[in-house]
């Protein structure tokens, strides 16, 4: 059985360390706040501008000045601090950050990154996702193993080379999908390793969504980062 | 010296002309300075470059100088929240030039800082960093950015002495701290204007060198673009 | 994740080795980690290179590295109050980088902000800019610098929470904040330490982040350099 | 009669405009802070991380957290805010500064300055200096005309030339001696020109002490800048 958008969610957040300070993308990223270990202290960036993000306030307790990077209304906490955006992509830029776990539509076996734009389509902008993974020390990506396109065929989303418009090259460490786990070991270029498959789900099933050549390595030796 | 003005026409009256550049400070419709945005719409000037991190939302913030057709291109990180923005773009009304969120905050505290160009990993082997100059340090790969530097600013701050010393609210800072320093004049409207020496000189943020005029602006309108919440637990 | 060590040398355990570059915060005596400077000289580190804006005094602040001789390079703006400097200069077992002082800050801004290098105006046609790549912007001459990063920093704070936010008094502040971001390991010597949540987030300079490891020192060593005053008006 | 160091710190004050911030180097250009007209707002800067300085401080009120750039004590005033050192030359480089006042070995008719290092002799550094003359709007210069030499020769601080090692290239605007006054055109590199001469002193007592060249302009018309 493939995993759940929770179950994703939770197997990033092993990813998590006691004292890591972390910036979630929207959408599974954000689930992954629910799943920190008790006990562990884990501080959320937020790139607006704030360290230390708390929940969603309470109804009525909602304040303007207080918003995350998906401009959703959110709280502080004892731990927060707020700043300036240029100290606060000063802050990623920098290498500060340990971890940013966000989605994407397309991951290469060479740690490519696309995730901001559809030629053809209208675009948004990349806002602060170019930074973040050019920046952050670690970078998950959270996403649905493939697509399926209009007429059924599956769409994989792990490919060779990215054929969408990079948001950043060779810039992610880890893919985490609903079929399993690789690790990308961006820096030597060695490519993508299979290190952990969803419970019922077969290498064989991977393989028929997958386009990028991965080695496997499920004894557990890739796991740890 | 008088920095506070009576209202947001009499601030950038002298300081608007068509073809300018303008700053225009907040994330999303936080700290936005929305009463001078709305100045700047009744005063009819136009083919502006907008320099500001959102392009508003349809009916608000930057999306007021859309309707009017003020704007000629926009200088941004995300636009998605405006339709109006779409259709104008997709019809060839105006132009538009990405910049990756931290590459444009440090474009813009670059400008302010006097420093002409920076490099920065960002956007590196990306469309961004094409025709854009590459560069190796330490064997990593960097492009080179430019600052910018606008005619004009208008800013949202919370707090502010009549010396034009500012202090931010929670996330409502972002980008306004920056753009006051980057720009020929700065405007500011602020929430609550107080005499000097009421705010203490180590919570400054924003120096009173870098504010020409200010307005009083008490905030009230003030809008959230996503409102989220979570349920009380059951007593 | 502990920050809070029970002394300077508890703080500095496993971080300090020959031929190491370490970061000192203060301006003059003014905001100097004077107590973790004190554990580096107990340490016995050798080698080292100081990135500073000045170097202490005969006996205080950097100056106690130079009797031990533990210094090897400082990287610095002005050295004018050190006696002890300057005989070590002369003998040739000093190396000193001058750096225009805006110039050293924004390097260690720079270091902390993955910004390997920027151009400035700042020393464009004096001995500062030999050797350095030159290029015109709008016309203008300026000088690429690059940024600066350490293995260590010692900064000096006023109060700070257990998460490691941090505040500054007065002038005090000078270079810490920025030492703070661009050292593999900072270390904060603060005179007060308070639970989080006690210092207003709008008002915390260093957010907690930075911060490694930090020492409670109540500061009360605390030294003038040049008293001056002013005569009281006879009542 | 030339200028006594009161005076030319009296005719520098002269360059200051209402809501002007000035920073002010150490020596006769401190001085300059005893004749700002009454009513006028200036507010001096201070490199250290300080704009709004006051006054040195009453004898046992001295604060070891609140010094200048010279390292001395001094006090706050309510329009005062403190910054960091990369904020406040920010703050300089970015051009933000409409004047600042300083000291000199020699200056060149260009414009070149030379103040902080004499060659053989031990060099304590530049600290602030060459960021001042290079970001600051209008640079002024504060000088003895001339040094007289251990053997009791006069030797020229206005020169073709400067011979010690420059802070600052084309940087001056102008230069106030106890003799009289210079005005350099340095963006247009038009060289300089003598605005004013103090009372009882003579064009050919300036040439005679002068190495630079320079137009003589004396109607006022090169006055204001």
């Amino acid at each position: 059985m493939a995993w759940t958008r929770d179950q994703m969610a939770k197997r990033a957040a092993q990813e998590l360390r006691d004292g890591f300070y972390v910036n979630l993308g929207i959408g599974i990223p954000t689930l992954v706040s629910n799943y920190i270990p008790a006990g562990m202290n884990v501080q959320l960036q937020s790139e607006n501008g704030m360290l230390g993000m708390g929940p969603f306030p309470y109804e009525g307790e909602e304040d303007p000045d207080l918003i995350n990077a998906g401009k959703q209304t959110i709280t502080e906490l004892p731990t927060t601090s707020y700043f300036s955006s240029s100290d606060s992509f000063a802050m990623i830029r920098g290498g500060h950050i340990d971890l940013s776990i966000l989605g994407a539509m397309q991951v290469a076996e060479n740690g490519d990154l696309a995730n901001w734009m559809i030629p053809g389509k209208m675009v948004k902008g990349m806002g602060g996702a170019m930074d973040l993974v050019a920046g952050v020390k670690k970078v998950v990506v959270v996403m649905e193993h493939s697509a399926k396109a209009k007429d059924g065929t599956v769409e994989p989303k792990l490919l060779n080379r990215c054929k969408l418009p990079l948001t950043g090259a060779a810039v992610v460490d880890m893919v985490i999908t609903d079929l399993g786990v690789f690790a990308i070991d961006k820096h030597a270029g060695s490519g993508m390793t299979l290190i952990e498959i969803a419970d019922g789900v077969t290498e064989e099933q991977i393989r028929a969504q997958t386009e990028a050549d991965f080695k496997v390595a499920l004894d557990g030796s890739r796991k740890a980062a | 010296m008088k920095k506070v003005y009576p209202d947001a026409r009499a601030a950038l009256e002298g300081v608007l002309k068509d073809d300018m550049t303008i700053m225009a400070g907040g994330f999303g419709l936080c700290g936005i300075p929305d009463v001078l945005i709305e100045a700047i719409r009744d005063s009819g000037v136009k083919g502006l470059t907008i320099i500001s991190n959102n392009a508003g939302i349809d009916g608000a913030g930057l999306g007021l100088l859309l309707e009017t057709r003020q704007v000629r291109k926009m200088i941004s990180s995300y636009v998605g929240e405006n339709k109006l923005f779409a259709q104008q773009y997709l019809a060839g009304e105006l132009e538009i030039e990405f910049n990756p969120q931290g590459t444009l905050a440090e474009r813009i505290r670059a400008g302010g800082a006097g420093i002409p160009a920076f490099y920065t990993k960002t956007g590196y082997g990306t469309l961004i960093g094409e025709g854009k100059e590459t560069r190796q340090f330490n064997g990593e790969n960097y492009i080179m950015e430019t600052g910018l530097f606008a005619d004009l600013s208008v800013i949202h701050a919370w707090k502010g002495d009549t010396e034009g010393n500012l202090v931010y609210r929670k996330t409502a800072r972002n980008f306004n701290p920056m753009m006051a320093t980057a720009a020929k004049v700065t405007v500011a409207q602020v929430e609550t204007i107080v005499e000097p020496g009421t705010i203490d000189p180590d919570h400054i943020i924003t120096a009173g060198i870098f504010v020409k005029r200010m307005i009083h602006a008490p905030g009230a309108q003030k809008r959230i673009e996503q409102r989220t919440t979570r349920p009380r637990l059951a007593a």
